[in-house]
C-alpha cells in the first residue's frame, strides 16, 4: 500500500507467532480482503469502518454522549441481534421441517427427541421470537419517547413502524408451524380477526387460509411467508431503515 | 485539546493500557473464537440425522418354488433380478454401473438391456456391449428361517457366490 | 451575538467535528448554545458495546432456552376446540376487545387506528415543542381534551370495557395530581414535565399492557374471568 | 478510563457467552437412553459370560418404522433384549417380551401399549406426561389393544376382551349407547304391558328401590331411585293391565284354589318341578341356571293367577319368551303351580314392611301419572322394557365408538381425587356410574371389580377406524341360520337356540347341534329327547324334559339326519366289524398309552371329566369318533379333551376299541 501504514511489519525482535501473522496479514491476498492492518491507529480505525460492509452502517465516528447504555438501551441492535439469531437458527431448523400435516408435528417431536440439539434451537428460535417482538415494541416507545422521529426523521419512523408489523407477521406466521393445538387455535382466532375486515374480510382470509379452514394449503402458506416473503420484506425494510439512521444524523441524538 | 483527545486514545501513548486492554481482548477473542469452533462441532452434529426413515435393505421376495430352474425374475420395486441356474441363485442389482439407470430384462433377446446409454449385460451381469465399465453388482441372497428367500440390496458380494437350495 | 434565524456554528477542526449547518427555529432560542461536541471513533468504543450487548443477548437467551422448553401441545386437531382458544400473546389485548366490540371495531378499526396513528405522528408536528401538559396557556384546548377523554370513557363505560376505563381514570389522576401538585425535581418532576401526545402514548402503552395480561392470565373457558391461581 | 473497563465488560460477556453454549448441548450429549444401554451392555456381558446368547450393542438411536401404521417407536432403544428369549427373566426395561402372534418390527409396540413411541425419554414415553393424550396402558389393559383389530364378540385371542364384551351384551348397554359391533337386538326385559296383572305392589316398589337387595344376581340395574320415585313409579306401572275385569275375578278365584291346593298336590307339583328340571335354567336362591329368572321367591313377587296363564303358554304373554313351551297336563299346571305358591316364598319379608310400602305407594291419579310416565321416559325403561305409549327414539346415552381413544380434557372427572386417566375413568364409571356426577342418569350394573376391568379393557377397545384394513383380520363369515317348516316350528316352540347352536346362530350353554346328524345315531337322538339325561356326570345344567310329540321328534331327528351334517365326516369307518387285534391294539392305546381313563368313564370306572363312553356306538358314529380323536379342538375348539396328536392307525384302533364296548349294565338309561 503505502508509507503510512507502518504496522504491516513485524518489528525484529517480535516472535514467531507474531511474525507468521504478520506475514499472513501483509501478504497480497489477505490485503485484498481486509483493507486495513491491525487497528492501532486512528487510521486503521476509520478504515475498519470505511473498508467493512458490516461495519459501514455507522459512520467512523460518533457522538460520545450516545454511546452510554441508558441513551438507546440498546433496543433496536437487540433487535436486530435476534433477527440475526432467528435466521440462523431457523435455516437450521428447516433441515428438519416438512410443512405438511402432519409431519410438521412429527418433526417437531423428532426435534425434541432424537435431533441432536433439536430442541436447544426450536427453543432459542421461539423465545428469539417472543423477545423480538418485545424488542422491537420497545425500540418504537425508546424512540418517541426521546422525539428521535421528528424530521428529518419522519420517514424513518414509518419505516419502523412497518418493522414492527412485519416483526409481528412474521412471529405470527411461525406460530402455526408446528402444527400443535396451541398453533391451530391461535391461528383460528388470527385470522377470524382478519376476516372482519368488511366487504373483503371473507375474500383476504380465504386467500390468507388457502381455503375455508385451516389446513394443508395454510401451512404451506404461512411456511413460505415465514421463510420467504416477510424475512426478504423485513431485510429490505431494515437496510433502509440502518441507511437512513445515517443519512439523518446518526445515532439517537435528542434535537 | 484535540491532541489531549486522540493521545488517549492511543494505545501507543499508554504502555499498562496497552498490556491490560490486550489480556482482556485476548480472553474475549479466545472465548469467541471457542464459542465457534464448538459451535461448529454441535452444528455438525445437527445436521447428522441420529434415526433413518429409510426402508428396510433386506427384502423377501418369496420361496424357491417361485423361480423356475434357468429364470430370471425381475423385482422393480426393489431394483433386483433374482436369477435361478442349475448351480443355485443370485440376486443382481438392476442398477447399471453406468450412470445408474434402471436396467429392463429383455426375455427375447436373454439380455439384461439399458435404456439410456445402450449398455447390455448377460444374465449373470457380464457385459456385453455399451459404455457400462463394470458387470452388475451380486448381492446377498439367503434363505430365512421360514424358507423363504431374502435379498439384502445394501450387501455387495463376489459374482460367484451363489446360493444352493 | 447578531439576530438571525440562525447560525452558523463552526468548528475549527473539521475531523473532531464534521463541517454542518444548524438551522434552529426562532421560537425555541434567540441562542445557540451548542458546543461542539466531543466524538469517539467507532471501533472501538460503539463496536464493542455492540459486541457486549448481542453476547449477553445470546447467553441469556442460551440459558432460557436450556432451562424453558417451548410449547407444543397435542397435534392440531380441528374437530376439538381448546377452551378458551387464545391467539399469540402479542394479540391478547386485541381479542381481549374483542370480548367487548363487535369485530369490526376490535378486529378492523382498532388496529388500523392504532397503526395509522403510529404512522402519522411525526407528521403532525405532535409533540415537536413538547410543552409539559399544563403549561400551555391555551386553556380552550385543554377542555376540549379534557371533554373529549370524558366523553371516551362514558362510551367505553357503556360498553363496558372496564380494564381501558379504570386504567384512563387512574392516569388522569396522576394528570391531575401534575396540576395540584407541580415540582421541578426528583421523578416527580419529571413526571409534570411530560407533554400531552407523550401522556397519550403512555395511555396507549398502559392500556395495550393492561388488556394483554388480562387476556393471558385473567381468561379462562368462555372467556371468563379466572385468577391466575385457579 | 472508560475504554479499559469496555474491554473488561466484552472479556466477561465473551466467556459467559461461550458457557452458556458450552452447556446447551448437554441434553443430548448425556441422554438417559445412553445410561441405559451401557447398563444393558454390562448385564450382556455378565450374561455372556455365564453363556447365554446375550450381546452388547452399539450405543445409538433404534426405532421400529412402519408408516402404514403411523408407528414410529423407539421403545427399543432402551428396551434392548424385547426379542431375546434368553433374557425371559432380566429385569425392565431389558425383559424380553412374551411370546406374541405379531411381528414385533412390523407392528412396533404402541399399537398395542400406547404411549409416545417417537419419545425417548423414560417419562415421555410411557408416562400421561401433559399433552400427550394416550399414555402407556396398565399391563392388564393392554388385552384392549387386541380387541381394536379382533372385532368379533368372542375374540378368541383374548379372554379379557370377549368377557368385557359378553358383559356389554349382557348389561345391554348397546340399548342407550352406540357401540360398534353391538345393536338392540332385543329387549332384554320383560315386556310391561300387564306387569298390573303380573306382579305383587310391595315387590315391584323393593324391586324397583333396589333390585340387587331382591335379587343379588339382578340383571336389571340400580338405578338409585328415592324412595317417592320407586313409589310413583310402582303406582304408574301397576295401571298397566290386560286382563278383564271378569277374568281377574276368575284369576282370584284360581288363586283361591292354588292357596287352598292340597298337600299331596302340592308334592306332586314338586315332584313335577323337579322332573322337568326346571332348575336348569331357573335357580332357586342363586343355585342352578341362569337362563331364566331366579324362581327361590317368585310367589312374594307375582299374582299366582298370572303364573298359572304363563305355564300354559309363555308366548301368549310376550311373544319374545325364551321359554320353551311345556307339553303339560291341565293337573301338572295347577299343581306346579300350587308348588310355587306355598313353597317358593320369601320366607324373610316382613309383612308390617310389606304394609308400609302399600301406604307409600300412591293412587294412580293424574298427577301421579305423568310423574310415572316422565320417569320412565327419563330413567330410559322402555330401552330394556315395552310399554305401550314408549317407543324408544334414537341413542340415549353417550356414543361409544371412539371412547378407547377419548382425549382426557373432554372427560369430566367431577371432585372426585382419581388419577387422570381414561382407564381409570373408564373403571371408575363402570364401579360407580354417577360418581362423577350426580346428574347423571347411567344406572349401576354392580359389577364387581374383575367385571369393571373387563368392560373397561372391552371400551378401551374401541378405537375408531384407525387402522388400515390390511392389518385387519379377515372377520368371520357372519352366523347365518334361518330354518322354516316343520323344524323351525320346534325350534320356535321349545326355544331349542336358547341353549344350543346352530351354525353360529344360538346359545352357549348347550352342545353346538351343526353336526348332529353326523355325530349321533338318530335312535339314540330319539329316545334322548323323550328322556335326557346328562352325558357327563358333574354337569348341573341339564335338558329339560319337554314333552315332545313322537311326530315332532321324528320330524326333529330326521332333520338332523339329513340338514345337520358335516359331508367330510364318514358315518361309519368299518364295514365290516374290526379284528379282535386291532381292537386289542385300541385298548392298549386307551389304557396305557393315552391314559383316556381318567376322564372318561369305561365299565363304571374311569374319571368324571368326559363323557362315559360304555355303549358309546349306541350313541356315535364311528366316523365321528374316528375325526373327534384325530382332531377334537376342530369340532369343539375350546373342549380340554387335549389333542393328542395320534396317528389314523392309533385313531381307528382307538375307534374299533370303543366301538366294541357293550352299554354299561345292559341299558340305556342314562344318570336318572
Amino acid at each position: 500500500m503505502n508509507d503510512l501504514s507502518t504496522n504491516w511489519n513485524a518489528t525484529p525482535q517480535a516472535g514467531v507467532g507474531r511474525r507468521l501473522l504478520t506475514r499472513l496479514t501483509g501478504s497480497g491476498v489477505w490485503r485484498s480482503v481486509f483493507r486495513h492492518g491491525w487497528i492501532r491507529t486512528n487510521r486503521d480505525r476509520a478504515l475498519t469502518i470505511y473498508s467493512n460492509v458490516f461495519l459501514h452502517i455507522h459512520p467512523v465516528k460518533v457522538r460520545k454522549s450516545a454511546l452510554p447504555f441508558r441513551v438507546t438501551f440498546c433496543l433496536g441492535g437487540l433487535s436486530l441481534a435476534l433477527f440475526i439469531v432467528l435466521t440462523v437458527t431457523g435455516i437450521l431448523l428447516m433441515l428438519y421441517y416438512h410443512p405438511s400435516a402432519p409431519r410438521a408435528y412429527e418433526d417437531m417431536k423428532d426435534l425434541e427427541f432424537v435431533v441432536s440439539s433439536g430442541v436447544f434451537l426450536r427453543n432459542l428460535h421461539r423465545w428469539s421470537a417472543h423477545l423480538m417482538v418485545i424488542t422491537v415494541f420497545l425500540h418504537m416507545l425508546r424512540v418517541f419517547f426521546a422525539g428521535a422521529y421528528r424530521p428529518p426523521r419522519e420517514f424513518n419512523w414509518v419505516v419502523g413502524v412497518m418493522l414492527l408489523v412485519l416483526t409481528l407477521l412474521l412471529s405470527f406466521t411461525g406460530y402455526l408451524l408446528p402444527w400443535d393445538q396451541l398453533a391451530y387455535w391461535a391461528i383460528t382466532v388470527g385470522t377470524n380477526m382478519a376476516g372482519a375486515v368488511p366487504w373483503v374480510g371473507d375474500e383476504i382470509r380465504f386467500l390468507l387460509l388457502g381455503g375455508n379452514t385451516i389446513g394443508e394449503n395454510t401451512l404451506i402458506r404461512f411456511y413460505v411467508l415465514h421463510c420467504v416473503v416477510l424475512p426478504l420484506g423485513i431485510v429490505v425494510l431494515m437496510a433502509v431503515h440502518f441507511w437512513r439512521v445515517r443519512k439523518d444524523g446518526g445515532l439517537a441524538r435528542p434535537l | 485539546m484535540k491532541n489531549e483527545v486522540l493521545a488517549k486514545f492511543d494505545d501507543r501513548n499508554d504502555p499498562h493500557g496497552i498490556t491490560r486492554r490486550r489480556f482482556f481482548m485476548g480472553i474475549g477473542a479466545g472465548a469467541l473464537g471457542a464459542t465457534a469452533s464448538g459451535g461448529t462441532v454441535v452444528f455438525m452434529q445437527y445436521l447428522e440425522p441420529n434415526v433413518l426413515f429409510e426402508p428396510p435393505t433386506k427384502h423377501v421376495v418369496g420361496v424357491p418354488e417361485d423361480y423356475p430352474i434357468t429364470s430370471v425374475v425381475s423385482h422393480p420395486s426393489i431394483r433386483v433380478y433374482v436369477v435361478r441356474t442349475p448351480r443355485g441363485f443370485f440376486a443382481l442389482s438392476a442398477i447399471c454401473t453406468h450412470l445408474g439407470c434402471i436396467t429392463r430384462w429383455n426375455e427375447q433377446a436373454g439380455q439384461i438391456q439399458c435404456p439410456c446409454h445402450g449398455s447390455r449385460f448377460d444374465s449373470s451381469g457380464r457385459v456385453l456391449a455399451g459404455p457400462a465399465p463394470r458387470p452388475l453388482d451380486h448381492l446377498l441372497i439367503s434363505l430365512a428361517d421360514d424358507g423363504r428367500l431374502v435379498v439384502d440390496v445394501a450387501v455387495v458380494v463376489d459374482p460367484e457366490y451363489v446360493l444352493r437350495v | 451575538m447578531p439576530q438571525r434565524d440562525f447560525e452558523l456554528v463552526k468548528s475549527d477542526d473539521p475531523v473532531a467535528v464534521p463541517k454542518r449547518v444548524a438551522l434552529v427555529s426562532r421560537d425555541v432560542s434567540l441562542k445557540v448554545d451548542v458546543e461542539p461536541e466531543e466524538m469517539v471513533m467507532s471501533v472501538p468504543h460503539l463496536v464493542l458495546r455492540e459486541a457486549i450487548a448481542f453476547e449477553l443477548l445470546v447467553a441469556f437467551l442460551a440459558f432460557y432456552s436450556l432451562l424453558v422448553d417451548a410449547p407444543l401441545e397435542q397435534m392440531a386437531n380441528p374437530l376439538k376446540t381448546p377452551n378458551p382458544a387464545k391467539a399469540p400473546w402479542y394479540f391478547l389485548g386485541l381479542q381481549e376487545l374483542l370480548h367487548y366490540f363487535p369485530p369490526i371495531v376490535a378486529g378492523v378499526l382498532v388496529p388500523a387506528l392504532v397503526v395509522i396513528a403510529l404512522i402519522v405522528i411525526p407528521y403532525f408536528d405532535v409533540n415537536v415543542r413538547r410543552p409539559r401538559l399544563w403549561e400551555r396557556r391555551d386553556r380552550r384546548a385543554l377542555l376540549t381534551f379534557g371533554s373529549v377523554v370524558l366523553g371516551s370513557l362514558v362510551i367505553l363505560a357503556i360498553f363496558g370495557v372496564w380494564p381501558v376505563v379504570i386504567t384512563s381514570f387512574l392516569l388522569s389522576l396522576v394528570m391531575i395530581a401534575c396540576l395540584l401538585y407541580p415540582s421541578e425535581t426528583g421523578w416527580w418532576g419529571r413526571v409534570c414535565k411530560l407533554s400531552l401526545p407523550s401522556w397519550i402514548m403512555i395511555w396507549f402503552v398502559a392500556c395495550t399492557v393492561v388488556l394483554t395480561l388480562i387476556g393471558v392470565y385473567f381468561r379462562g373457558p368462555g372467556w371468563s374471568w379466572v385468577w391466575p391461581w385457579q | 478510563m472508560a475504554p479499559l473497563r469496555l474491554w473488561l465488560a466484552f472479556a466477561i460477556a465473551s466467556v459467559l457467552m461461550f458457557l452458556a453454549l458450552a452447556i446447551s448441548p448437554v441434553r443430548h450429549v448425556f441422554p438417559e437412553w445412553k445410561s441405559i444401554q451401557k447398563q444393558y451392555n454390562q448385564l450382556a456381558a455378565e450374561r455372556y459370560k455365564m453363556g447365554q446368547d446375550v450381546r452388547p450393542v452399539e450405543i445409538g438411536l433404534r426405532q421400529l418404522w412402519n408408516p402404514d401404521l403411523g408407528v414410529v417407536d423407539r421403545c427399543t432403544t432402551c428396551h434392548l433384549g424385547i426379542d431375546n428369549p434368553e433374557l425371559r427373566d432380566a429385569p425392565e426395561p431389558f425383559r424380553a417380551h412374551p411370546t406374541t402372534p405379531h411381528r414385533l418390527e412390523e407392528i412396533g409396540c404402541t399399537v398395542c401399549h400406547r404411549g409416545q413411541g417417537r419419545a425417548t425419554t423414560t417419562e415421555a414415553a410411557h408416562g400421561a406426561t401433559k399433552h400427550w393424550e394416550s399414555p402407556m396402558l396398565p399391563s392388564f389393559y393392554v388385552s384392549g389393544s387386541c380387541g381394536s383389530c379382533h372385532r368379533e364378540r368372542k375374540p378368541p385371542e383374548t379372554y379379557t376382551v370377549a368377557s368385557g364384551r359378553r358383559l356389554i351384551q349382557e348389561a345391554n348397554c348397546a340399548a342407550c349407547h352406540k357401540i360398534p359391533g353391538f345393536s338392540l337386538e332385543r329387549k332384554p326385559g320383560p315386556d310391561l304391558s300387564d306387569i298390573g296383572d303380573k306382579v305383587r305392589p310391595e315387590w315391584l316398589y323393593r324391586w324397583l328401590k333396589s333390585p340387587f337387595d331382591y335379587l343379588p344376581e339382578s340383571k336389571m340395574p340400580d338405578f338409585h331411585l328415592s324412595e317417592s320415585e320407586a313409589a310413583v313409579l310402582t303406582s304408574y306401572l301397576l295401571t298397566f293391565k290386560k286382563k278383564s275385569p271378569e277374568e281377574a275375578a276368575a284369576g282370584r278365584q284360581w288363586e283361591q284354589a292354588l292357596l287352598n291346593a292340597s298337600d299331596e298336590e302340592i308334592e306332586f307339583g314338586e315332584t313335577r318341578y323337579r322332573e322337568l328340571r326346571c332348575v336348569s335354567c331357573h335357580a332357586q336362591e342363586g343355585r342352578g341356571g341362569k337362563l331364566g329368572p331366579d324362581l327361590g321367591k317368585v310367589a312374594s313377587k307375582v299374582q299366582p293367577a298370572w303364573l298359572v296363564s304363563w305355564l300354559e303358554n309363555p308366548r301368549e304373554h310376550y311373544p319374545d319368551s325364551i321359554m320353551p313351551q311345556y307339553g303339560l297336563t291341565e293337573r301338572e299346571k295347577k299343581s306346579i303351580a300350587a308348588y310355587m305358591v306355598s313353597e317358593l316364598v320369601d320366607y324373610d319379608a316382613d309383612p308390617d314392611e310389606d304394609d308400609k310400602i302399600l301406604e307409600l305407594i300412591p293412587e294412580p291419579d293424574r298427577a301421579v301419572m305423568a310423574e310415572g310416565e316422565e320417569l320412565f321416559r327419563q330413567y330410559g325403561c322402555a330401552y330394556c322394557h315395552a310399554l305401550t305409549g314408549h317407543e324408544v327414539r334414537g341413542e340415549f346415552g353417550a356414543d361409544l365408538s371412539e371412547i378407547g381413544v377419548k382425549d382426557i380434557d373432554q372427560l369430566d372427572f367431577g371432585n372426585t381425587k382419581i388419577e387422570r386417566s381414561l382407564v381409570q375413568w373408564l373403571y371408575t364409571k363402570m364401579k360407580i356410574p354417577r360418581i362423577f356426577s350426580p346428574d347423571l342418569r347411567m344406572p349401576d350394573y354392580h359389577f364387581s371389580d374383575e367385571e369393571a376391568r373387563q368392560v373397561t379393557a372391552a371400551l378401551l377397545s374401541l378405537t375408531g377406524d384407525n387402522i388400515p384394513p390390511k392389518y385387519l383380520p379377515p372377520s368371520p363369515d357372519p352366523p347365518s341360520y334361518s330354518p322354516s317348516g316343520p323344524f323351525n316350528r320346534i325350534l320356535e316352540k321349545y326355544q331349542c337356540l336358547s341353549c344350543h347352536s346352530i351354525r353360529g346362530v344360538g346359545g352357549e350353554i348347550a352342545p353346538d347341534l351343526t353336526r348332529e346328524g353326523s355325530m349321533a345315531k338318530p335312535e339314540w337322538i330319539a329316545r334322548y329327547f323323550e328322556l335326557p339325561y346328562t352325558l357327563r356326570p358333574i354337569m348341573t345344567e341339564r335338558m329339560p324334559i319337554l314333552g315332545l310329540t313322537r311326530e315332532e321328534i321324528e320330524t326333529a331327528v330326521s332333520y338332523f339326519q339329513l340338514v345337520l351334517v358335516d359331508d367330510s365326516i364318514p358315518r361309519e369307518i368299518f364295514l365290516s366289524p374290526p379284528d379282535r387285534s386291532m381292537v386289542e391294539t385300541g385298548r392298549r392305546l386307551f389304557y396305557e398309552k393315552y391314559g383316556c381313563q381318567a376322564c372318561h368313564q369305561v365299565n363304571q370306572q374311569g374319571g368324571y371329566v368326559g363323557p362315559p363312553l360304555d355303549g358309546v356306538r349306541n350313541r356315535l358314529y364311528s366316523g365321528y369318533i374316528y375325526e373327534w380323536l384325530l382332531n377334537p379342538q376342530r369340532f369343539i375348539p375350546e373342549t380340554i379333551d387335549p389333542n393328542q396328536g395320534l396317528t389314523p392307525e392309533e385313531a381307528r384302533a382307538i375307534t374299533a376299541f370303543l366301538y366294541g364296548l357293550p352299554p354299561a349294565g345292559g341299558s340305556q338309561g342314562g344318570s336318572r
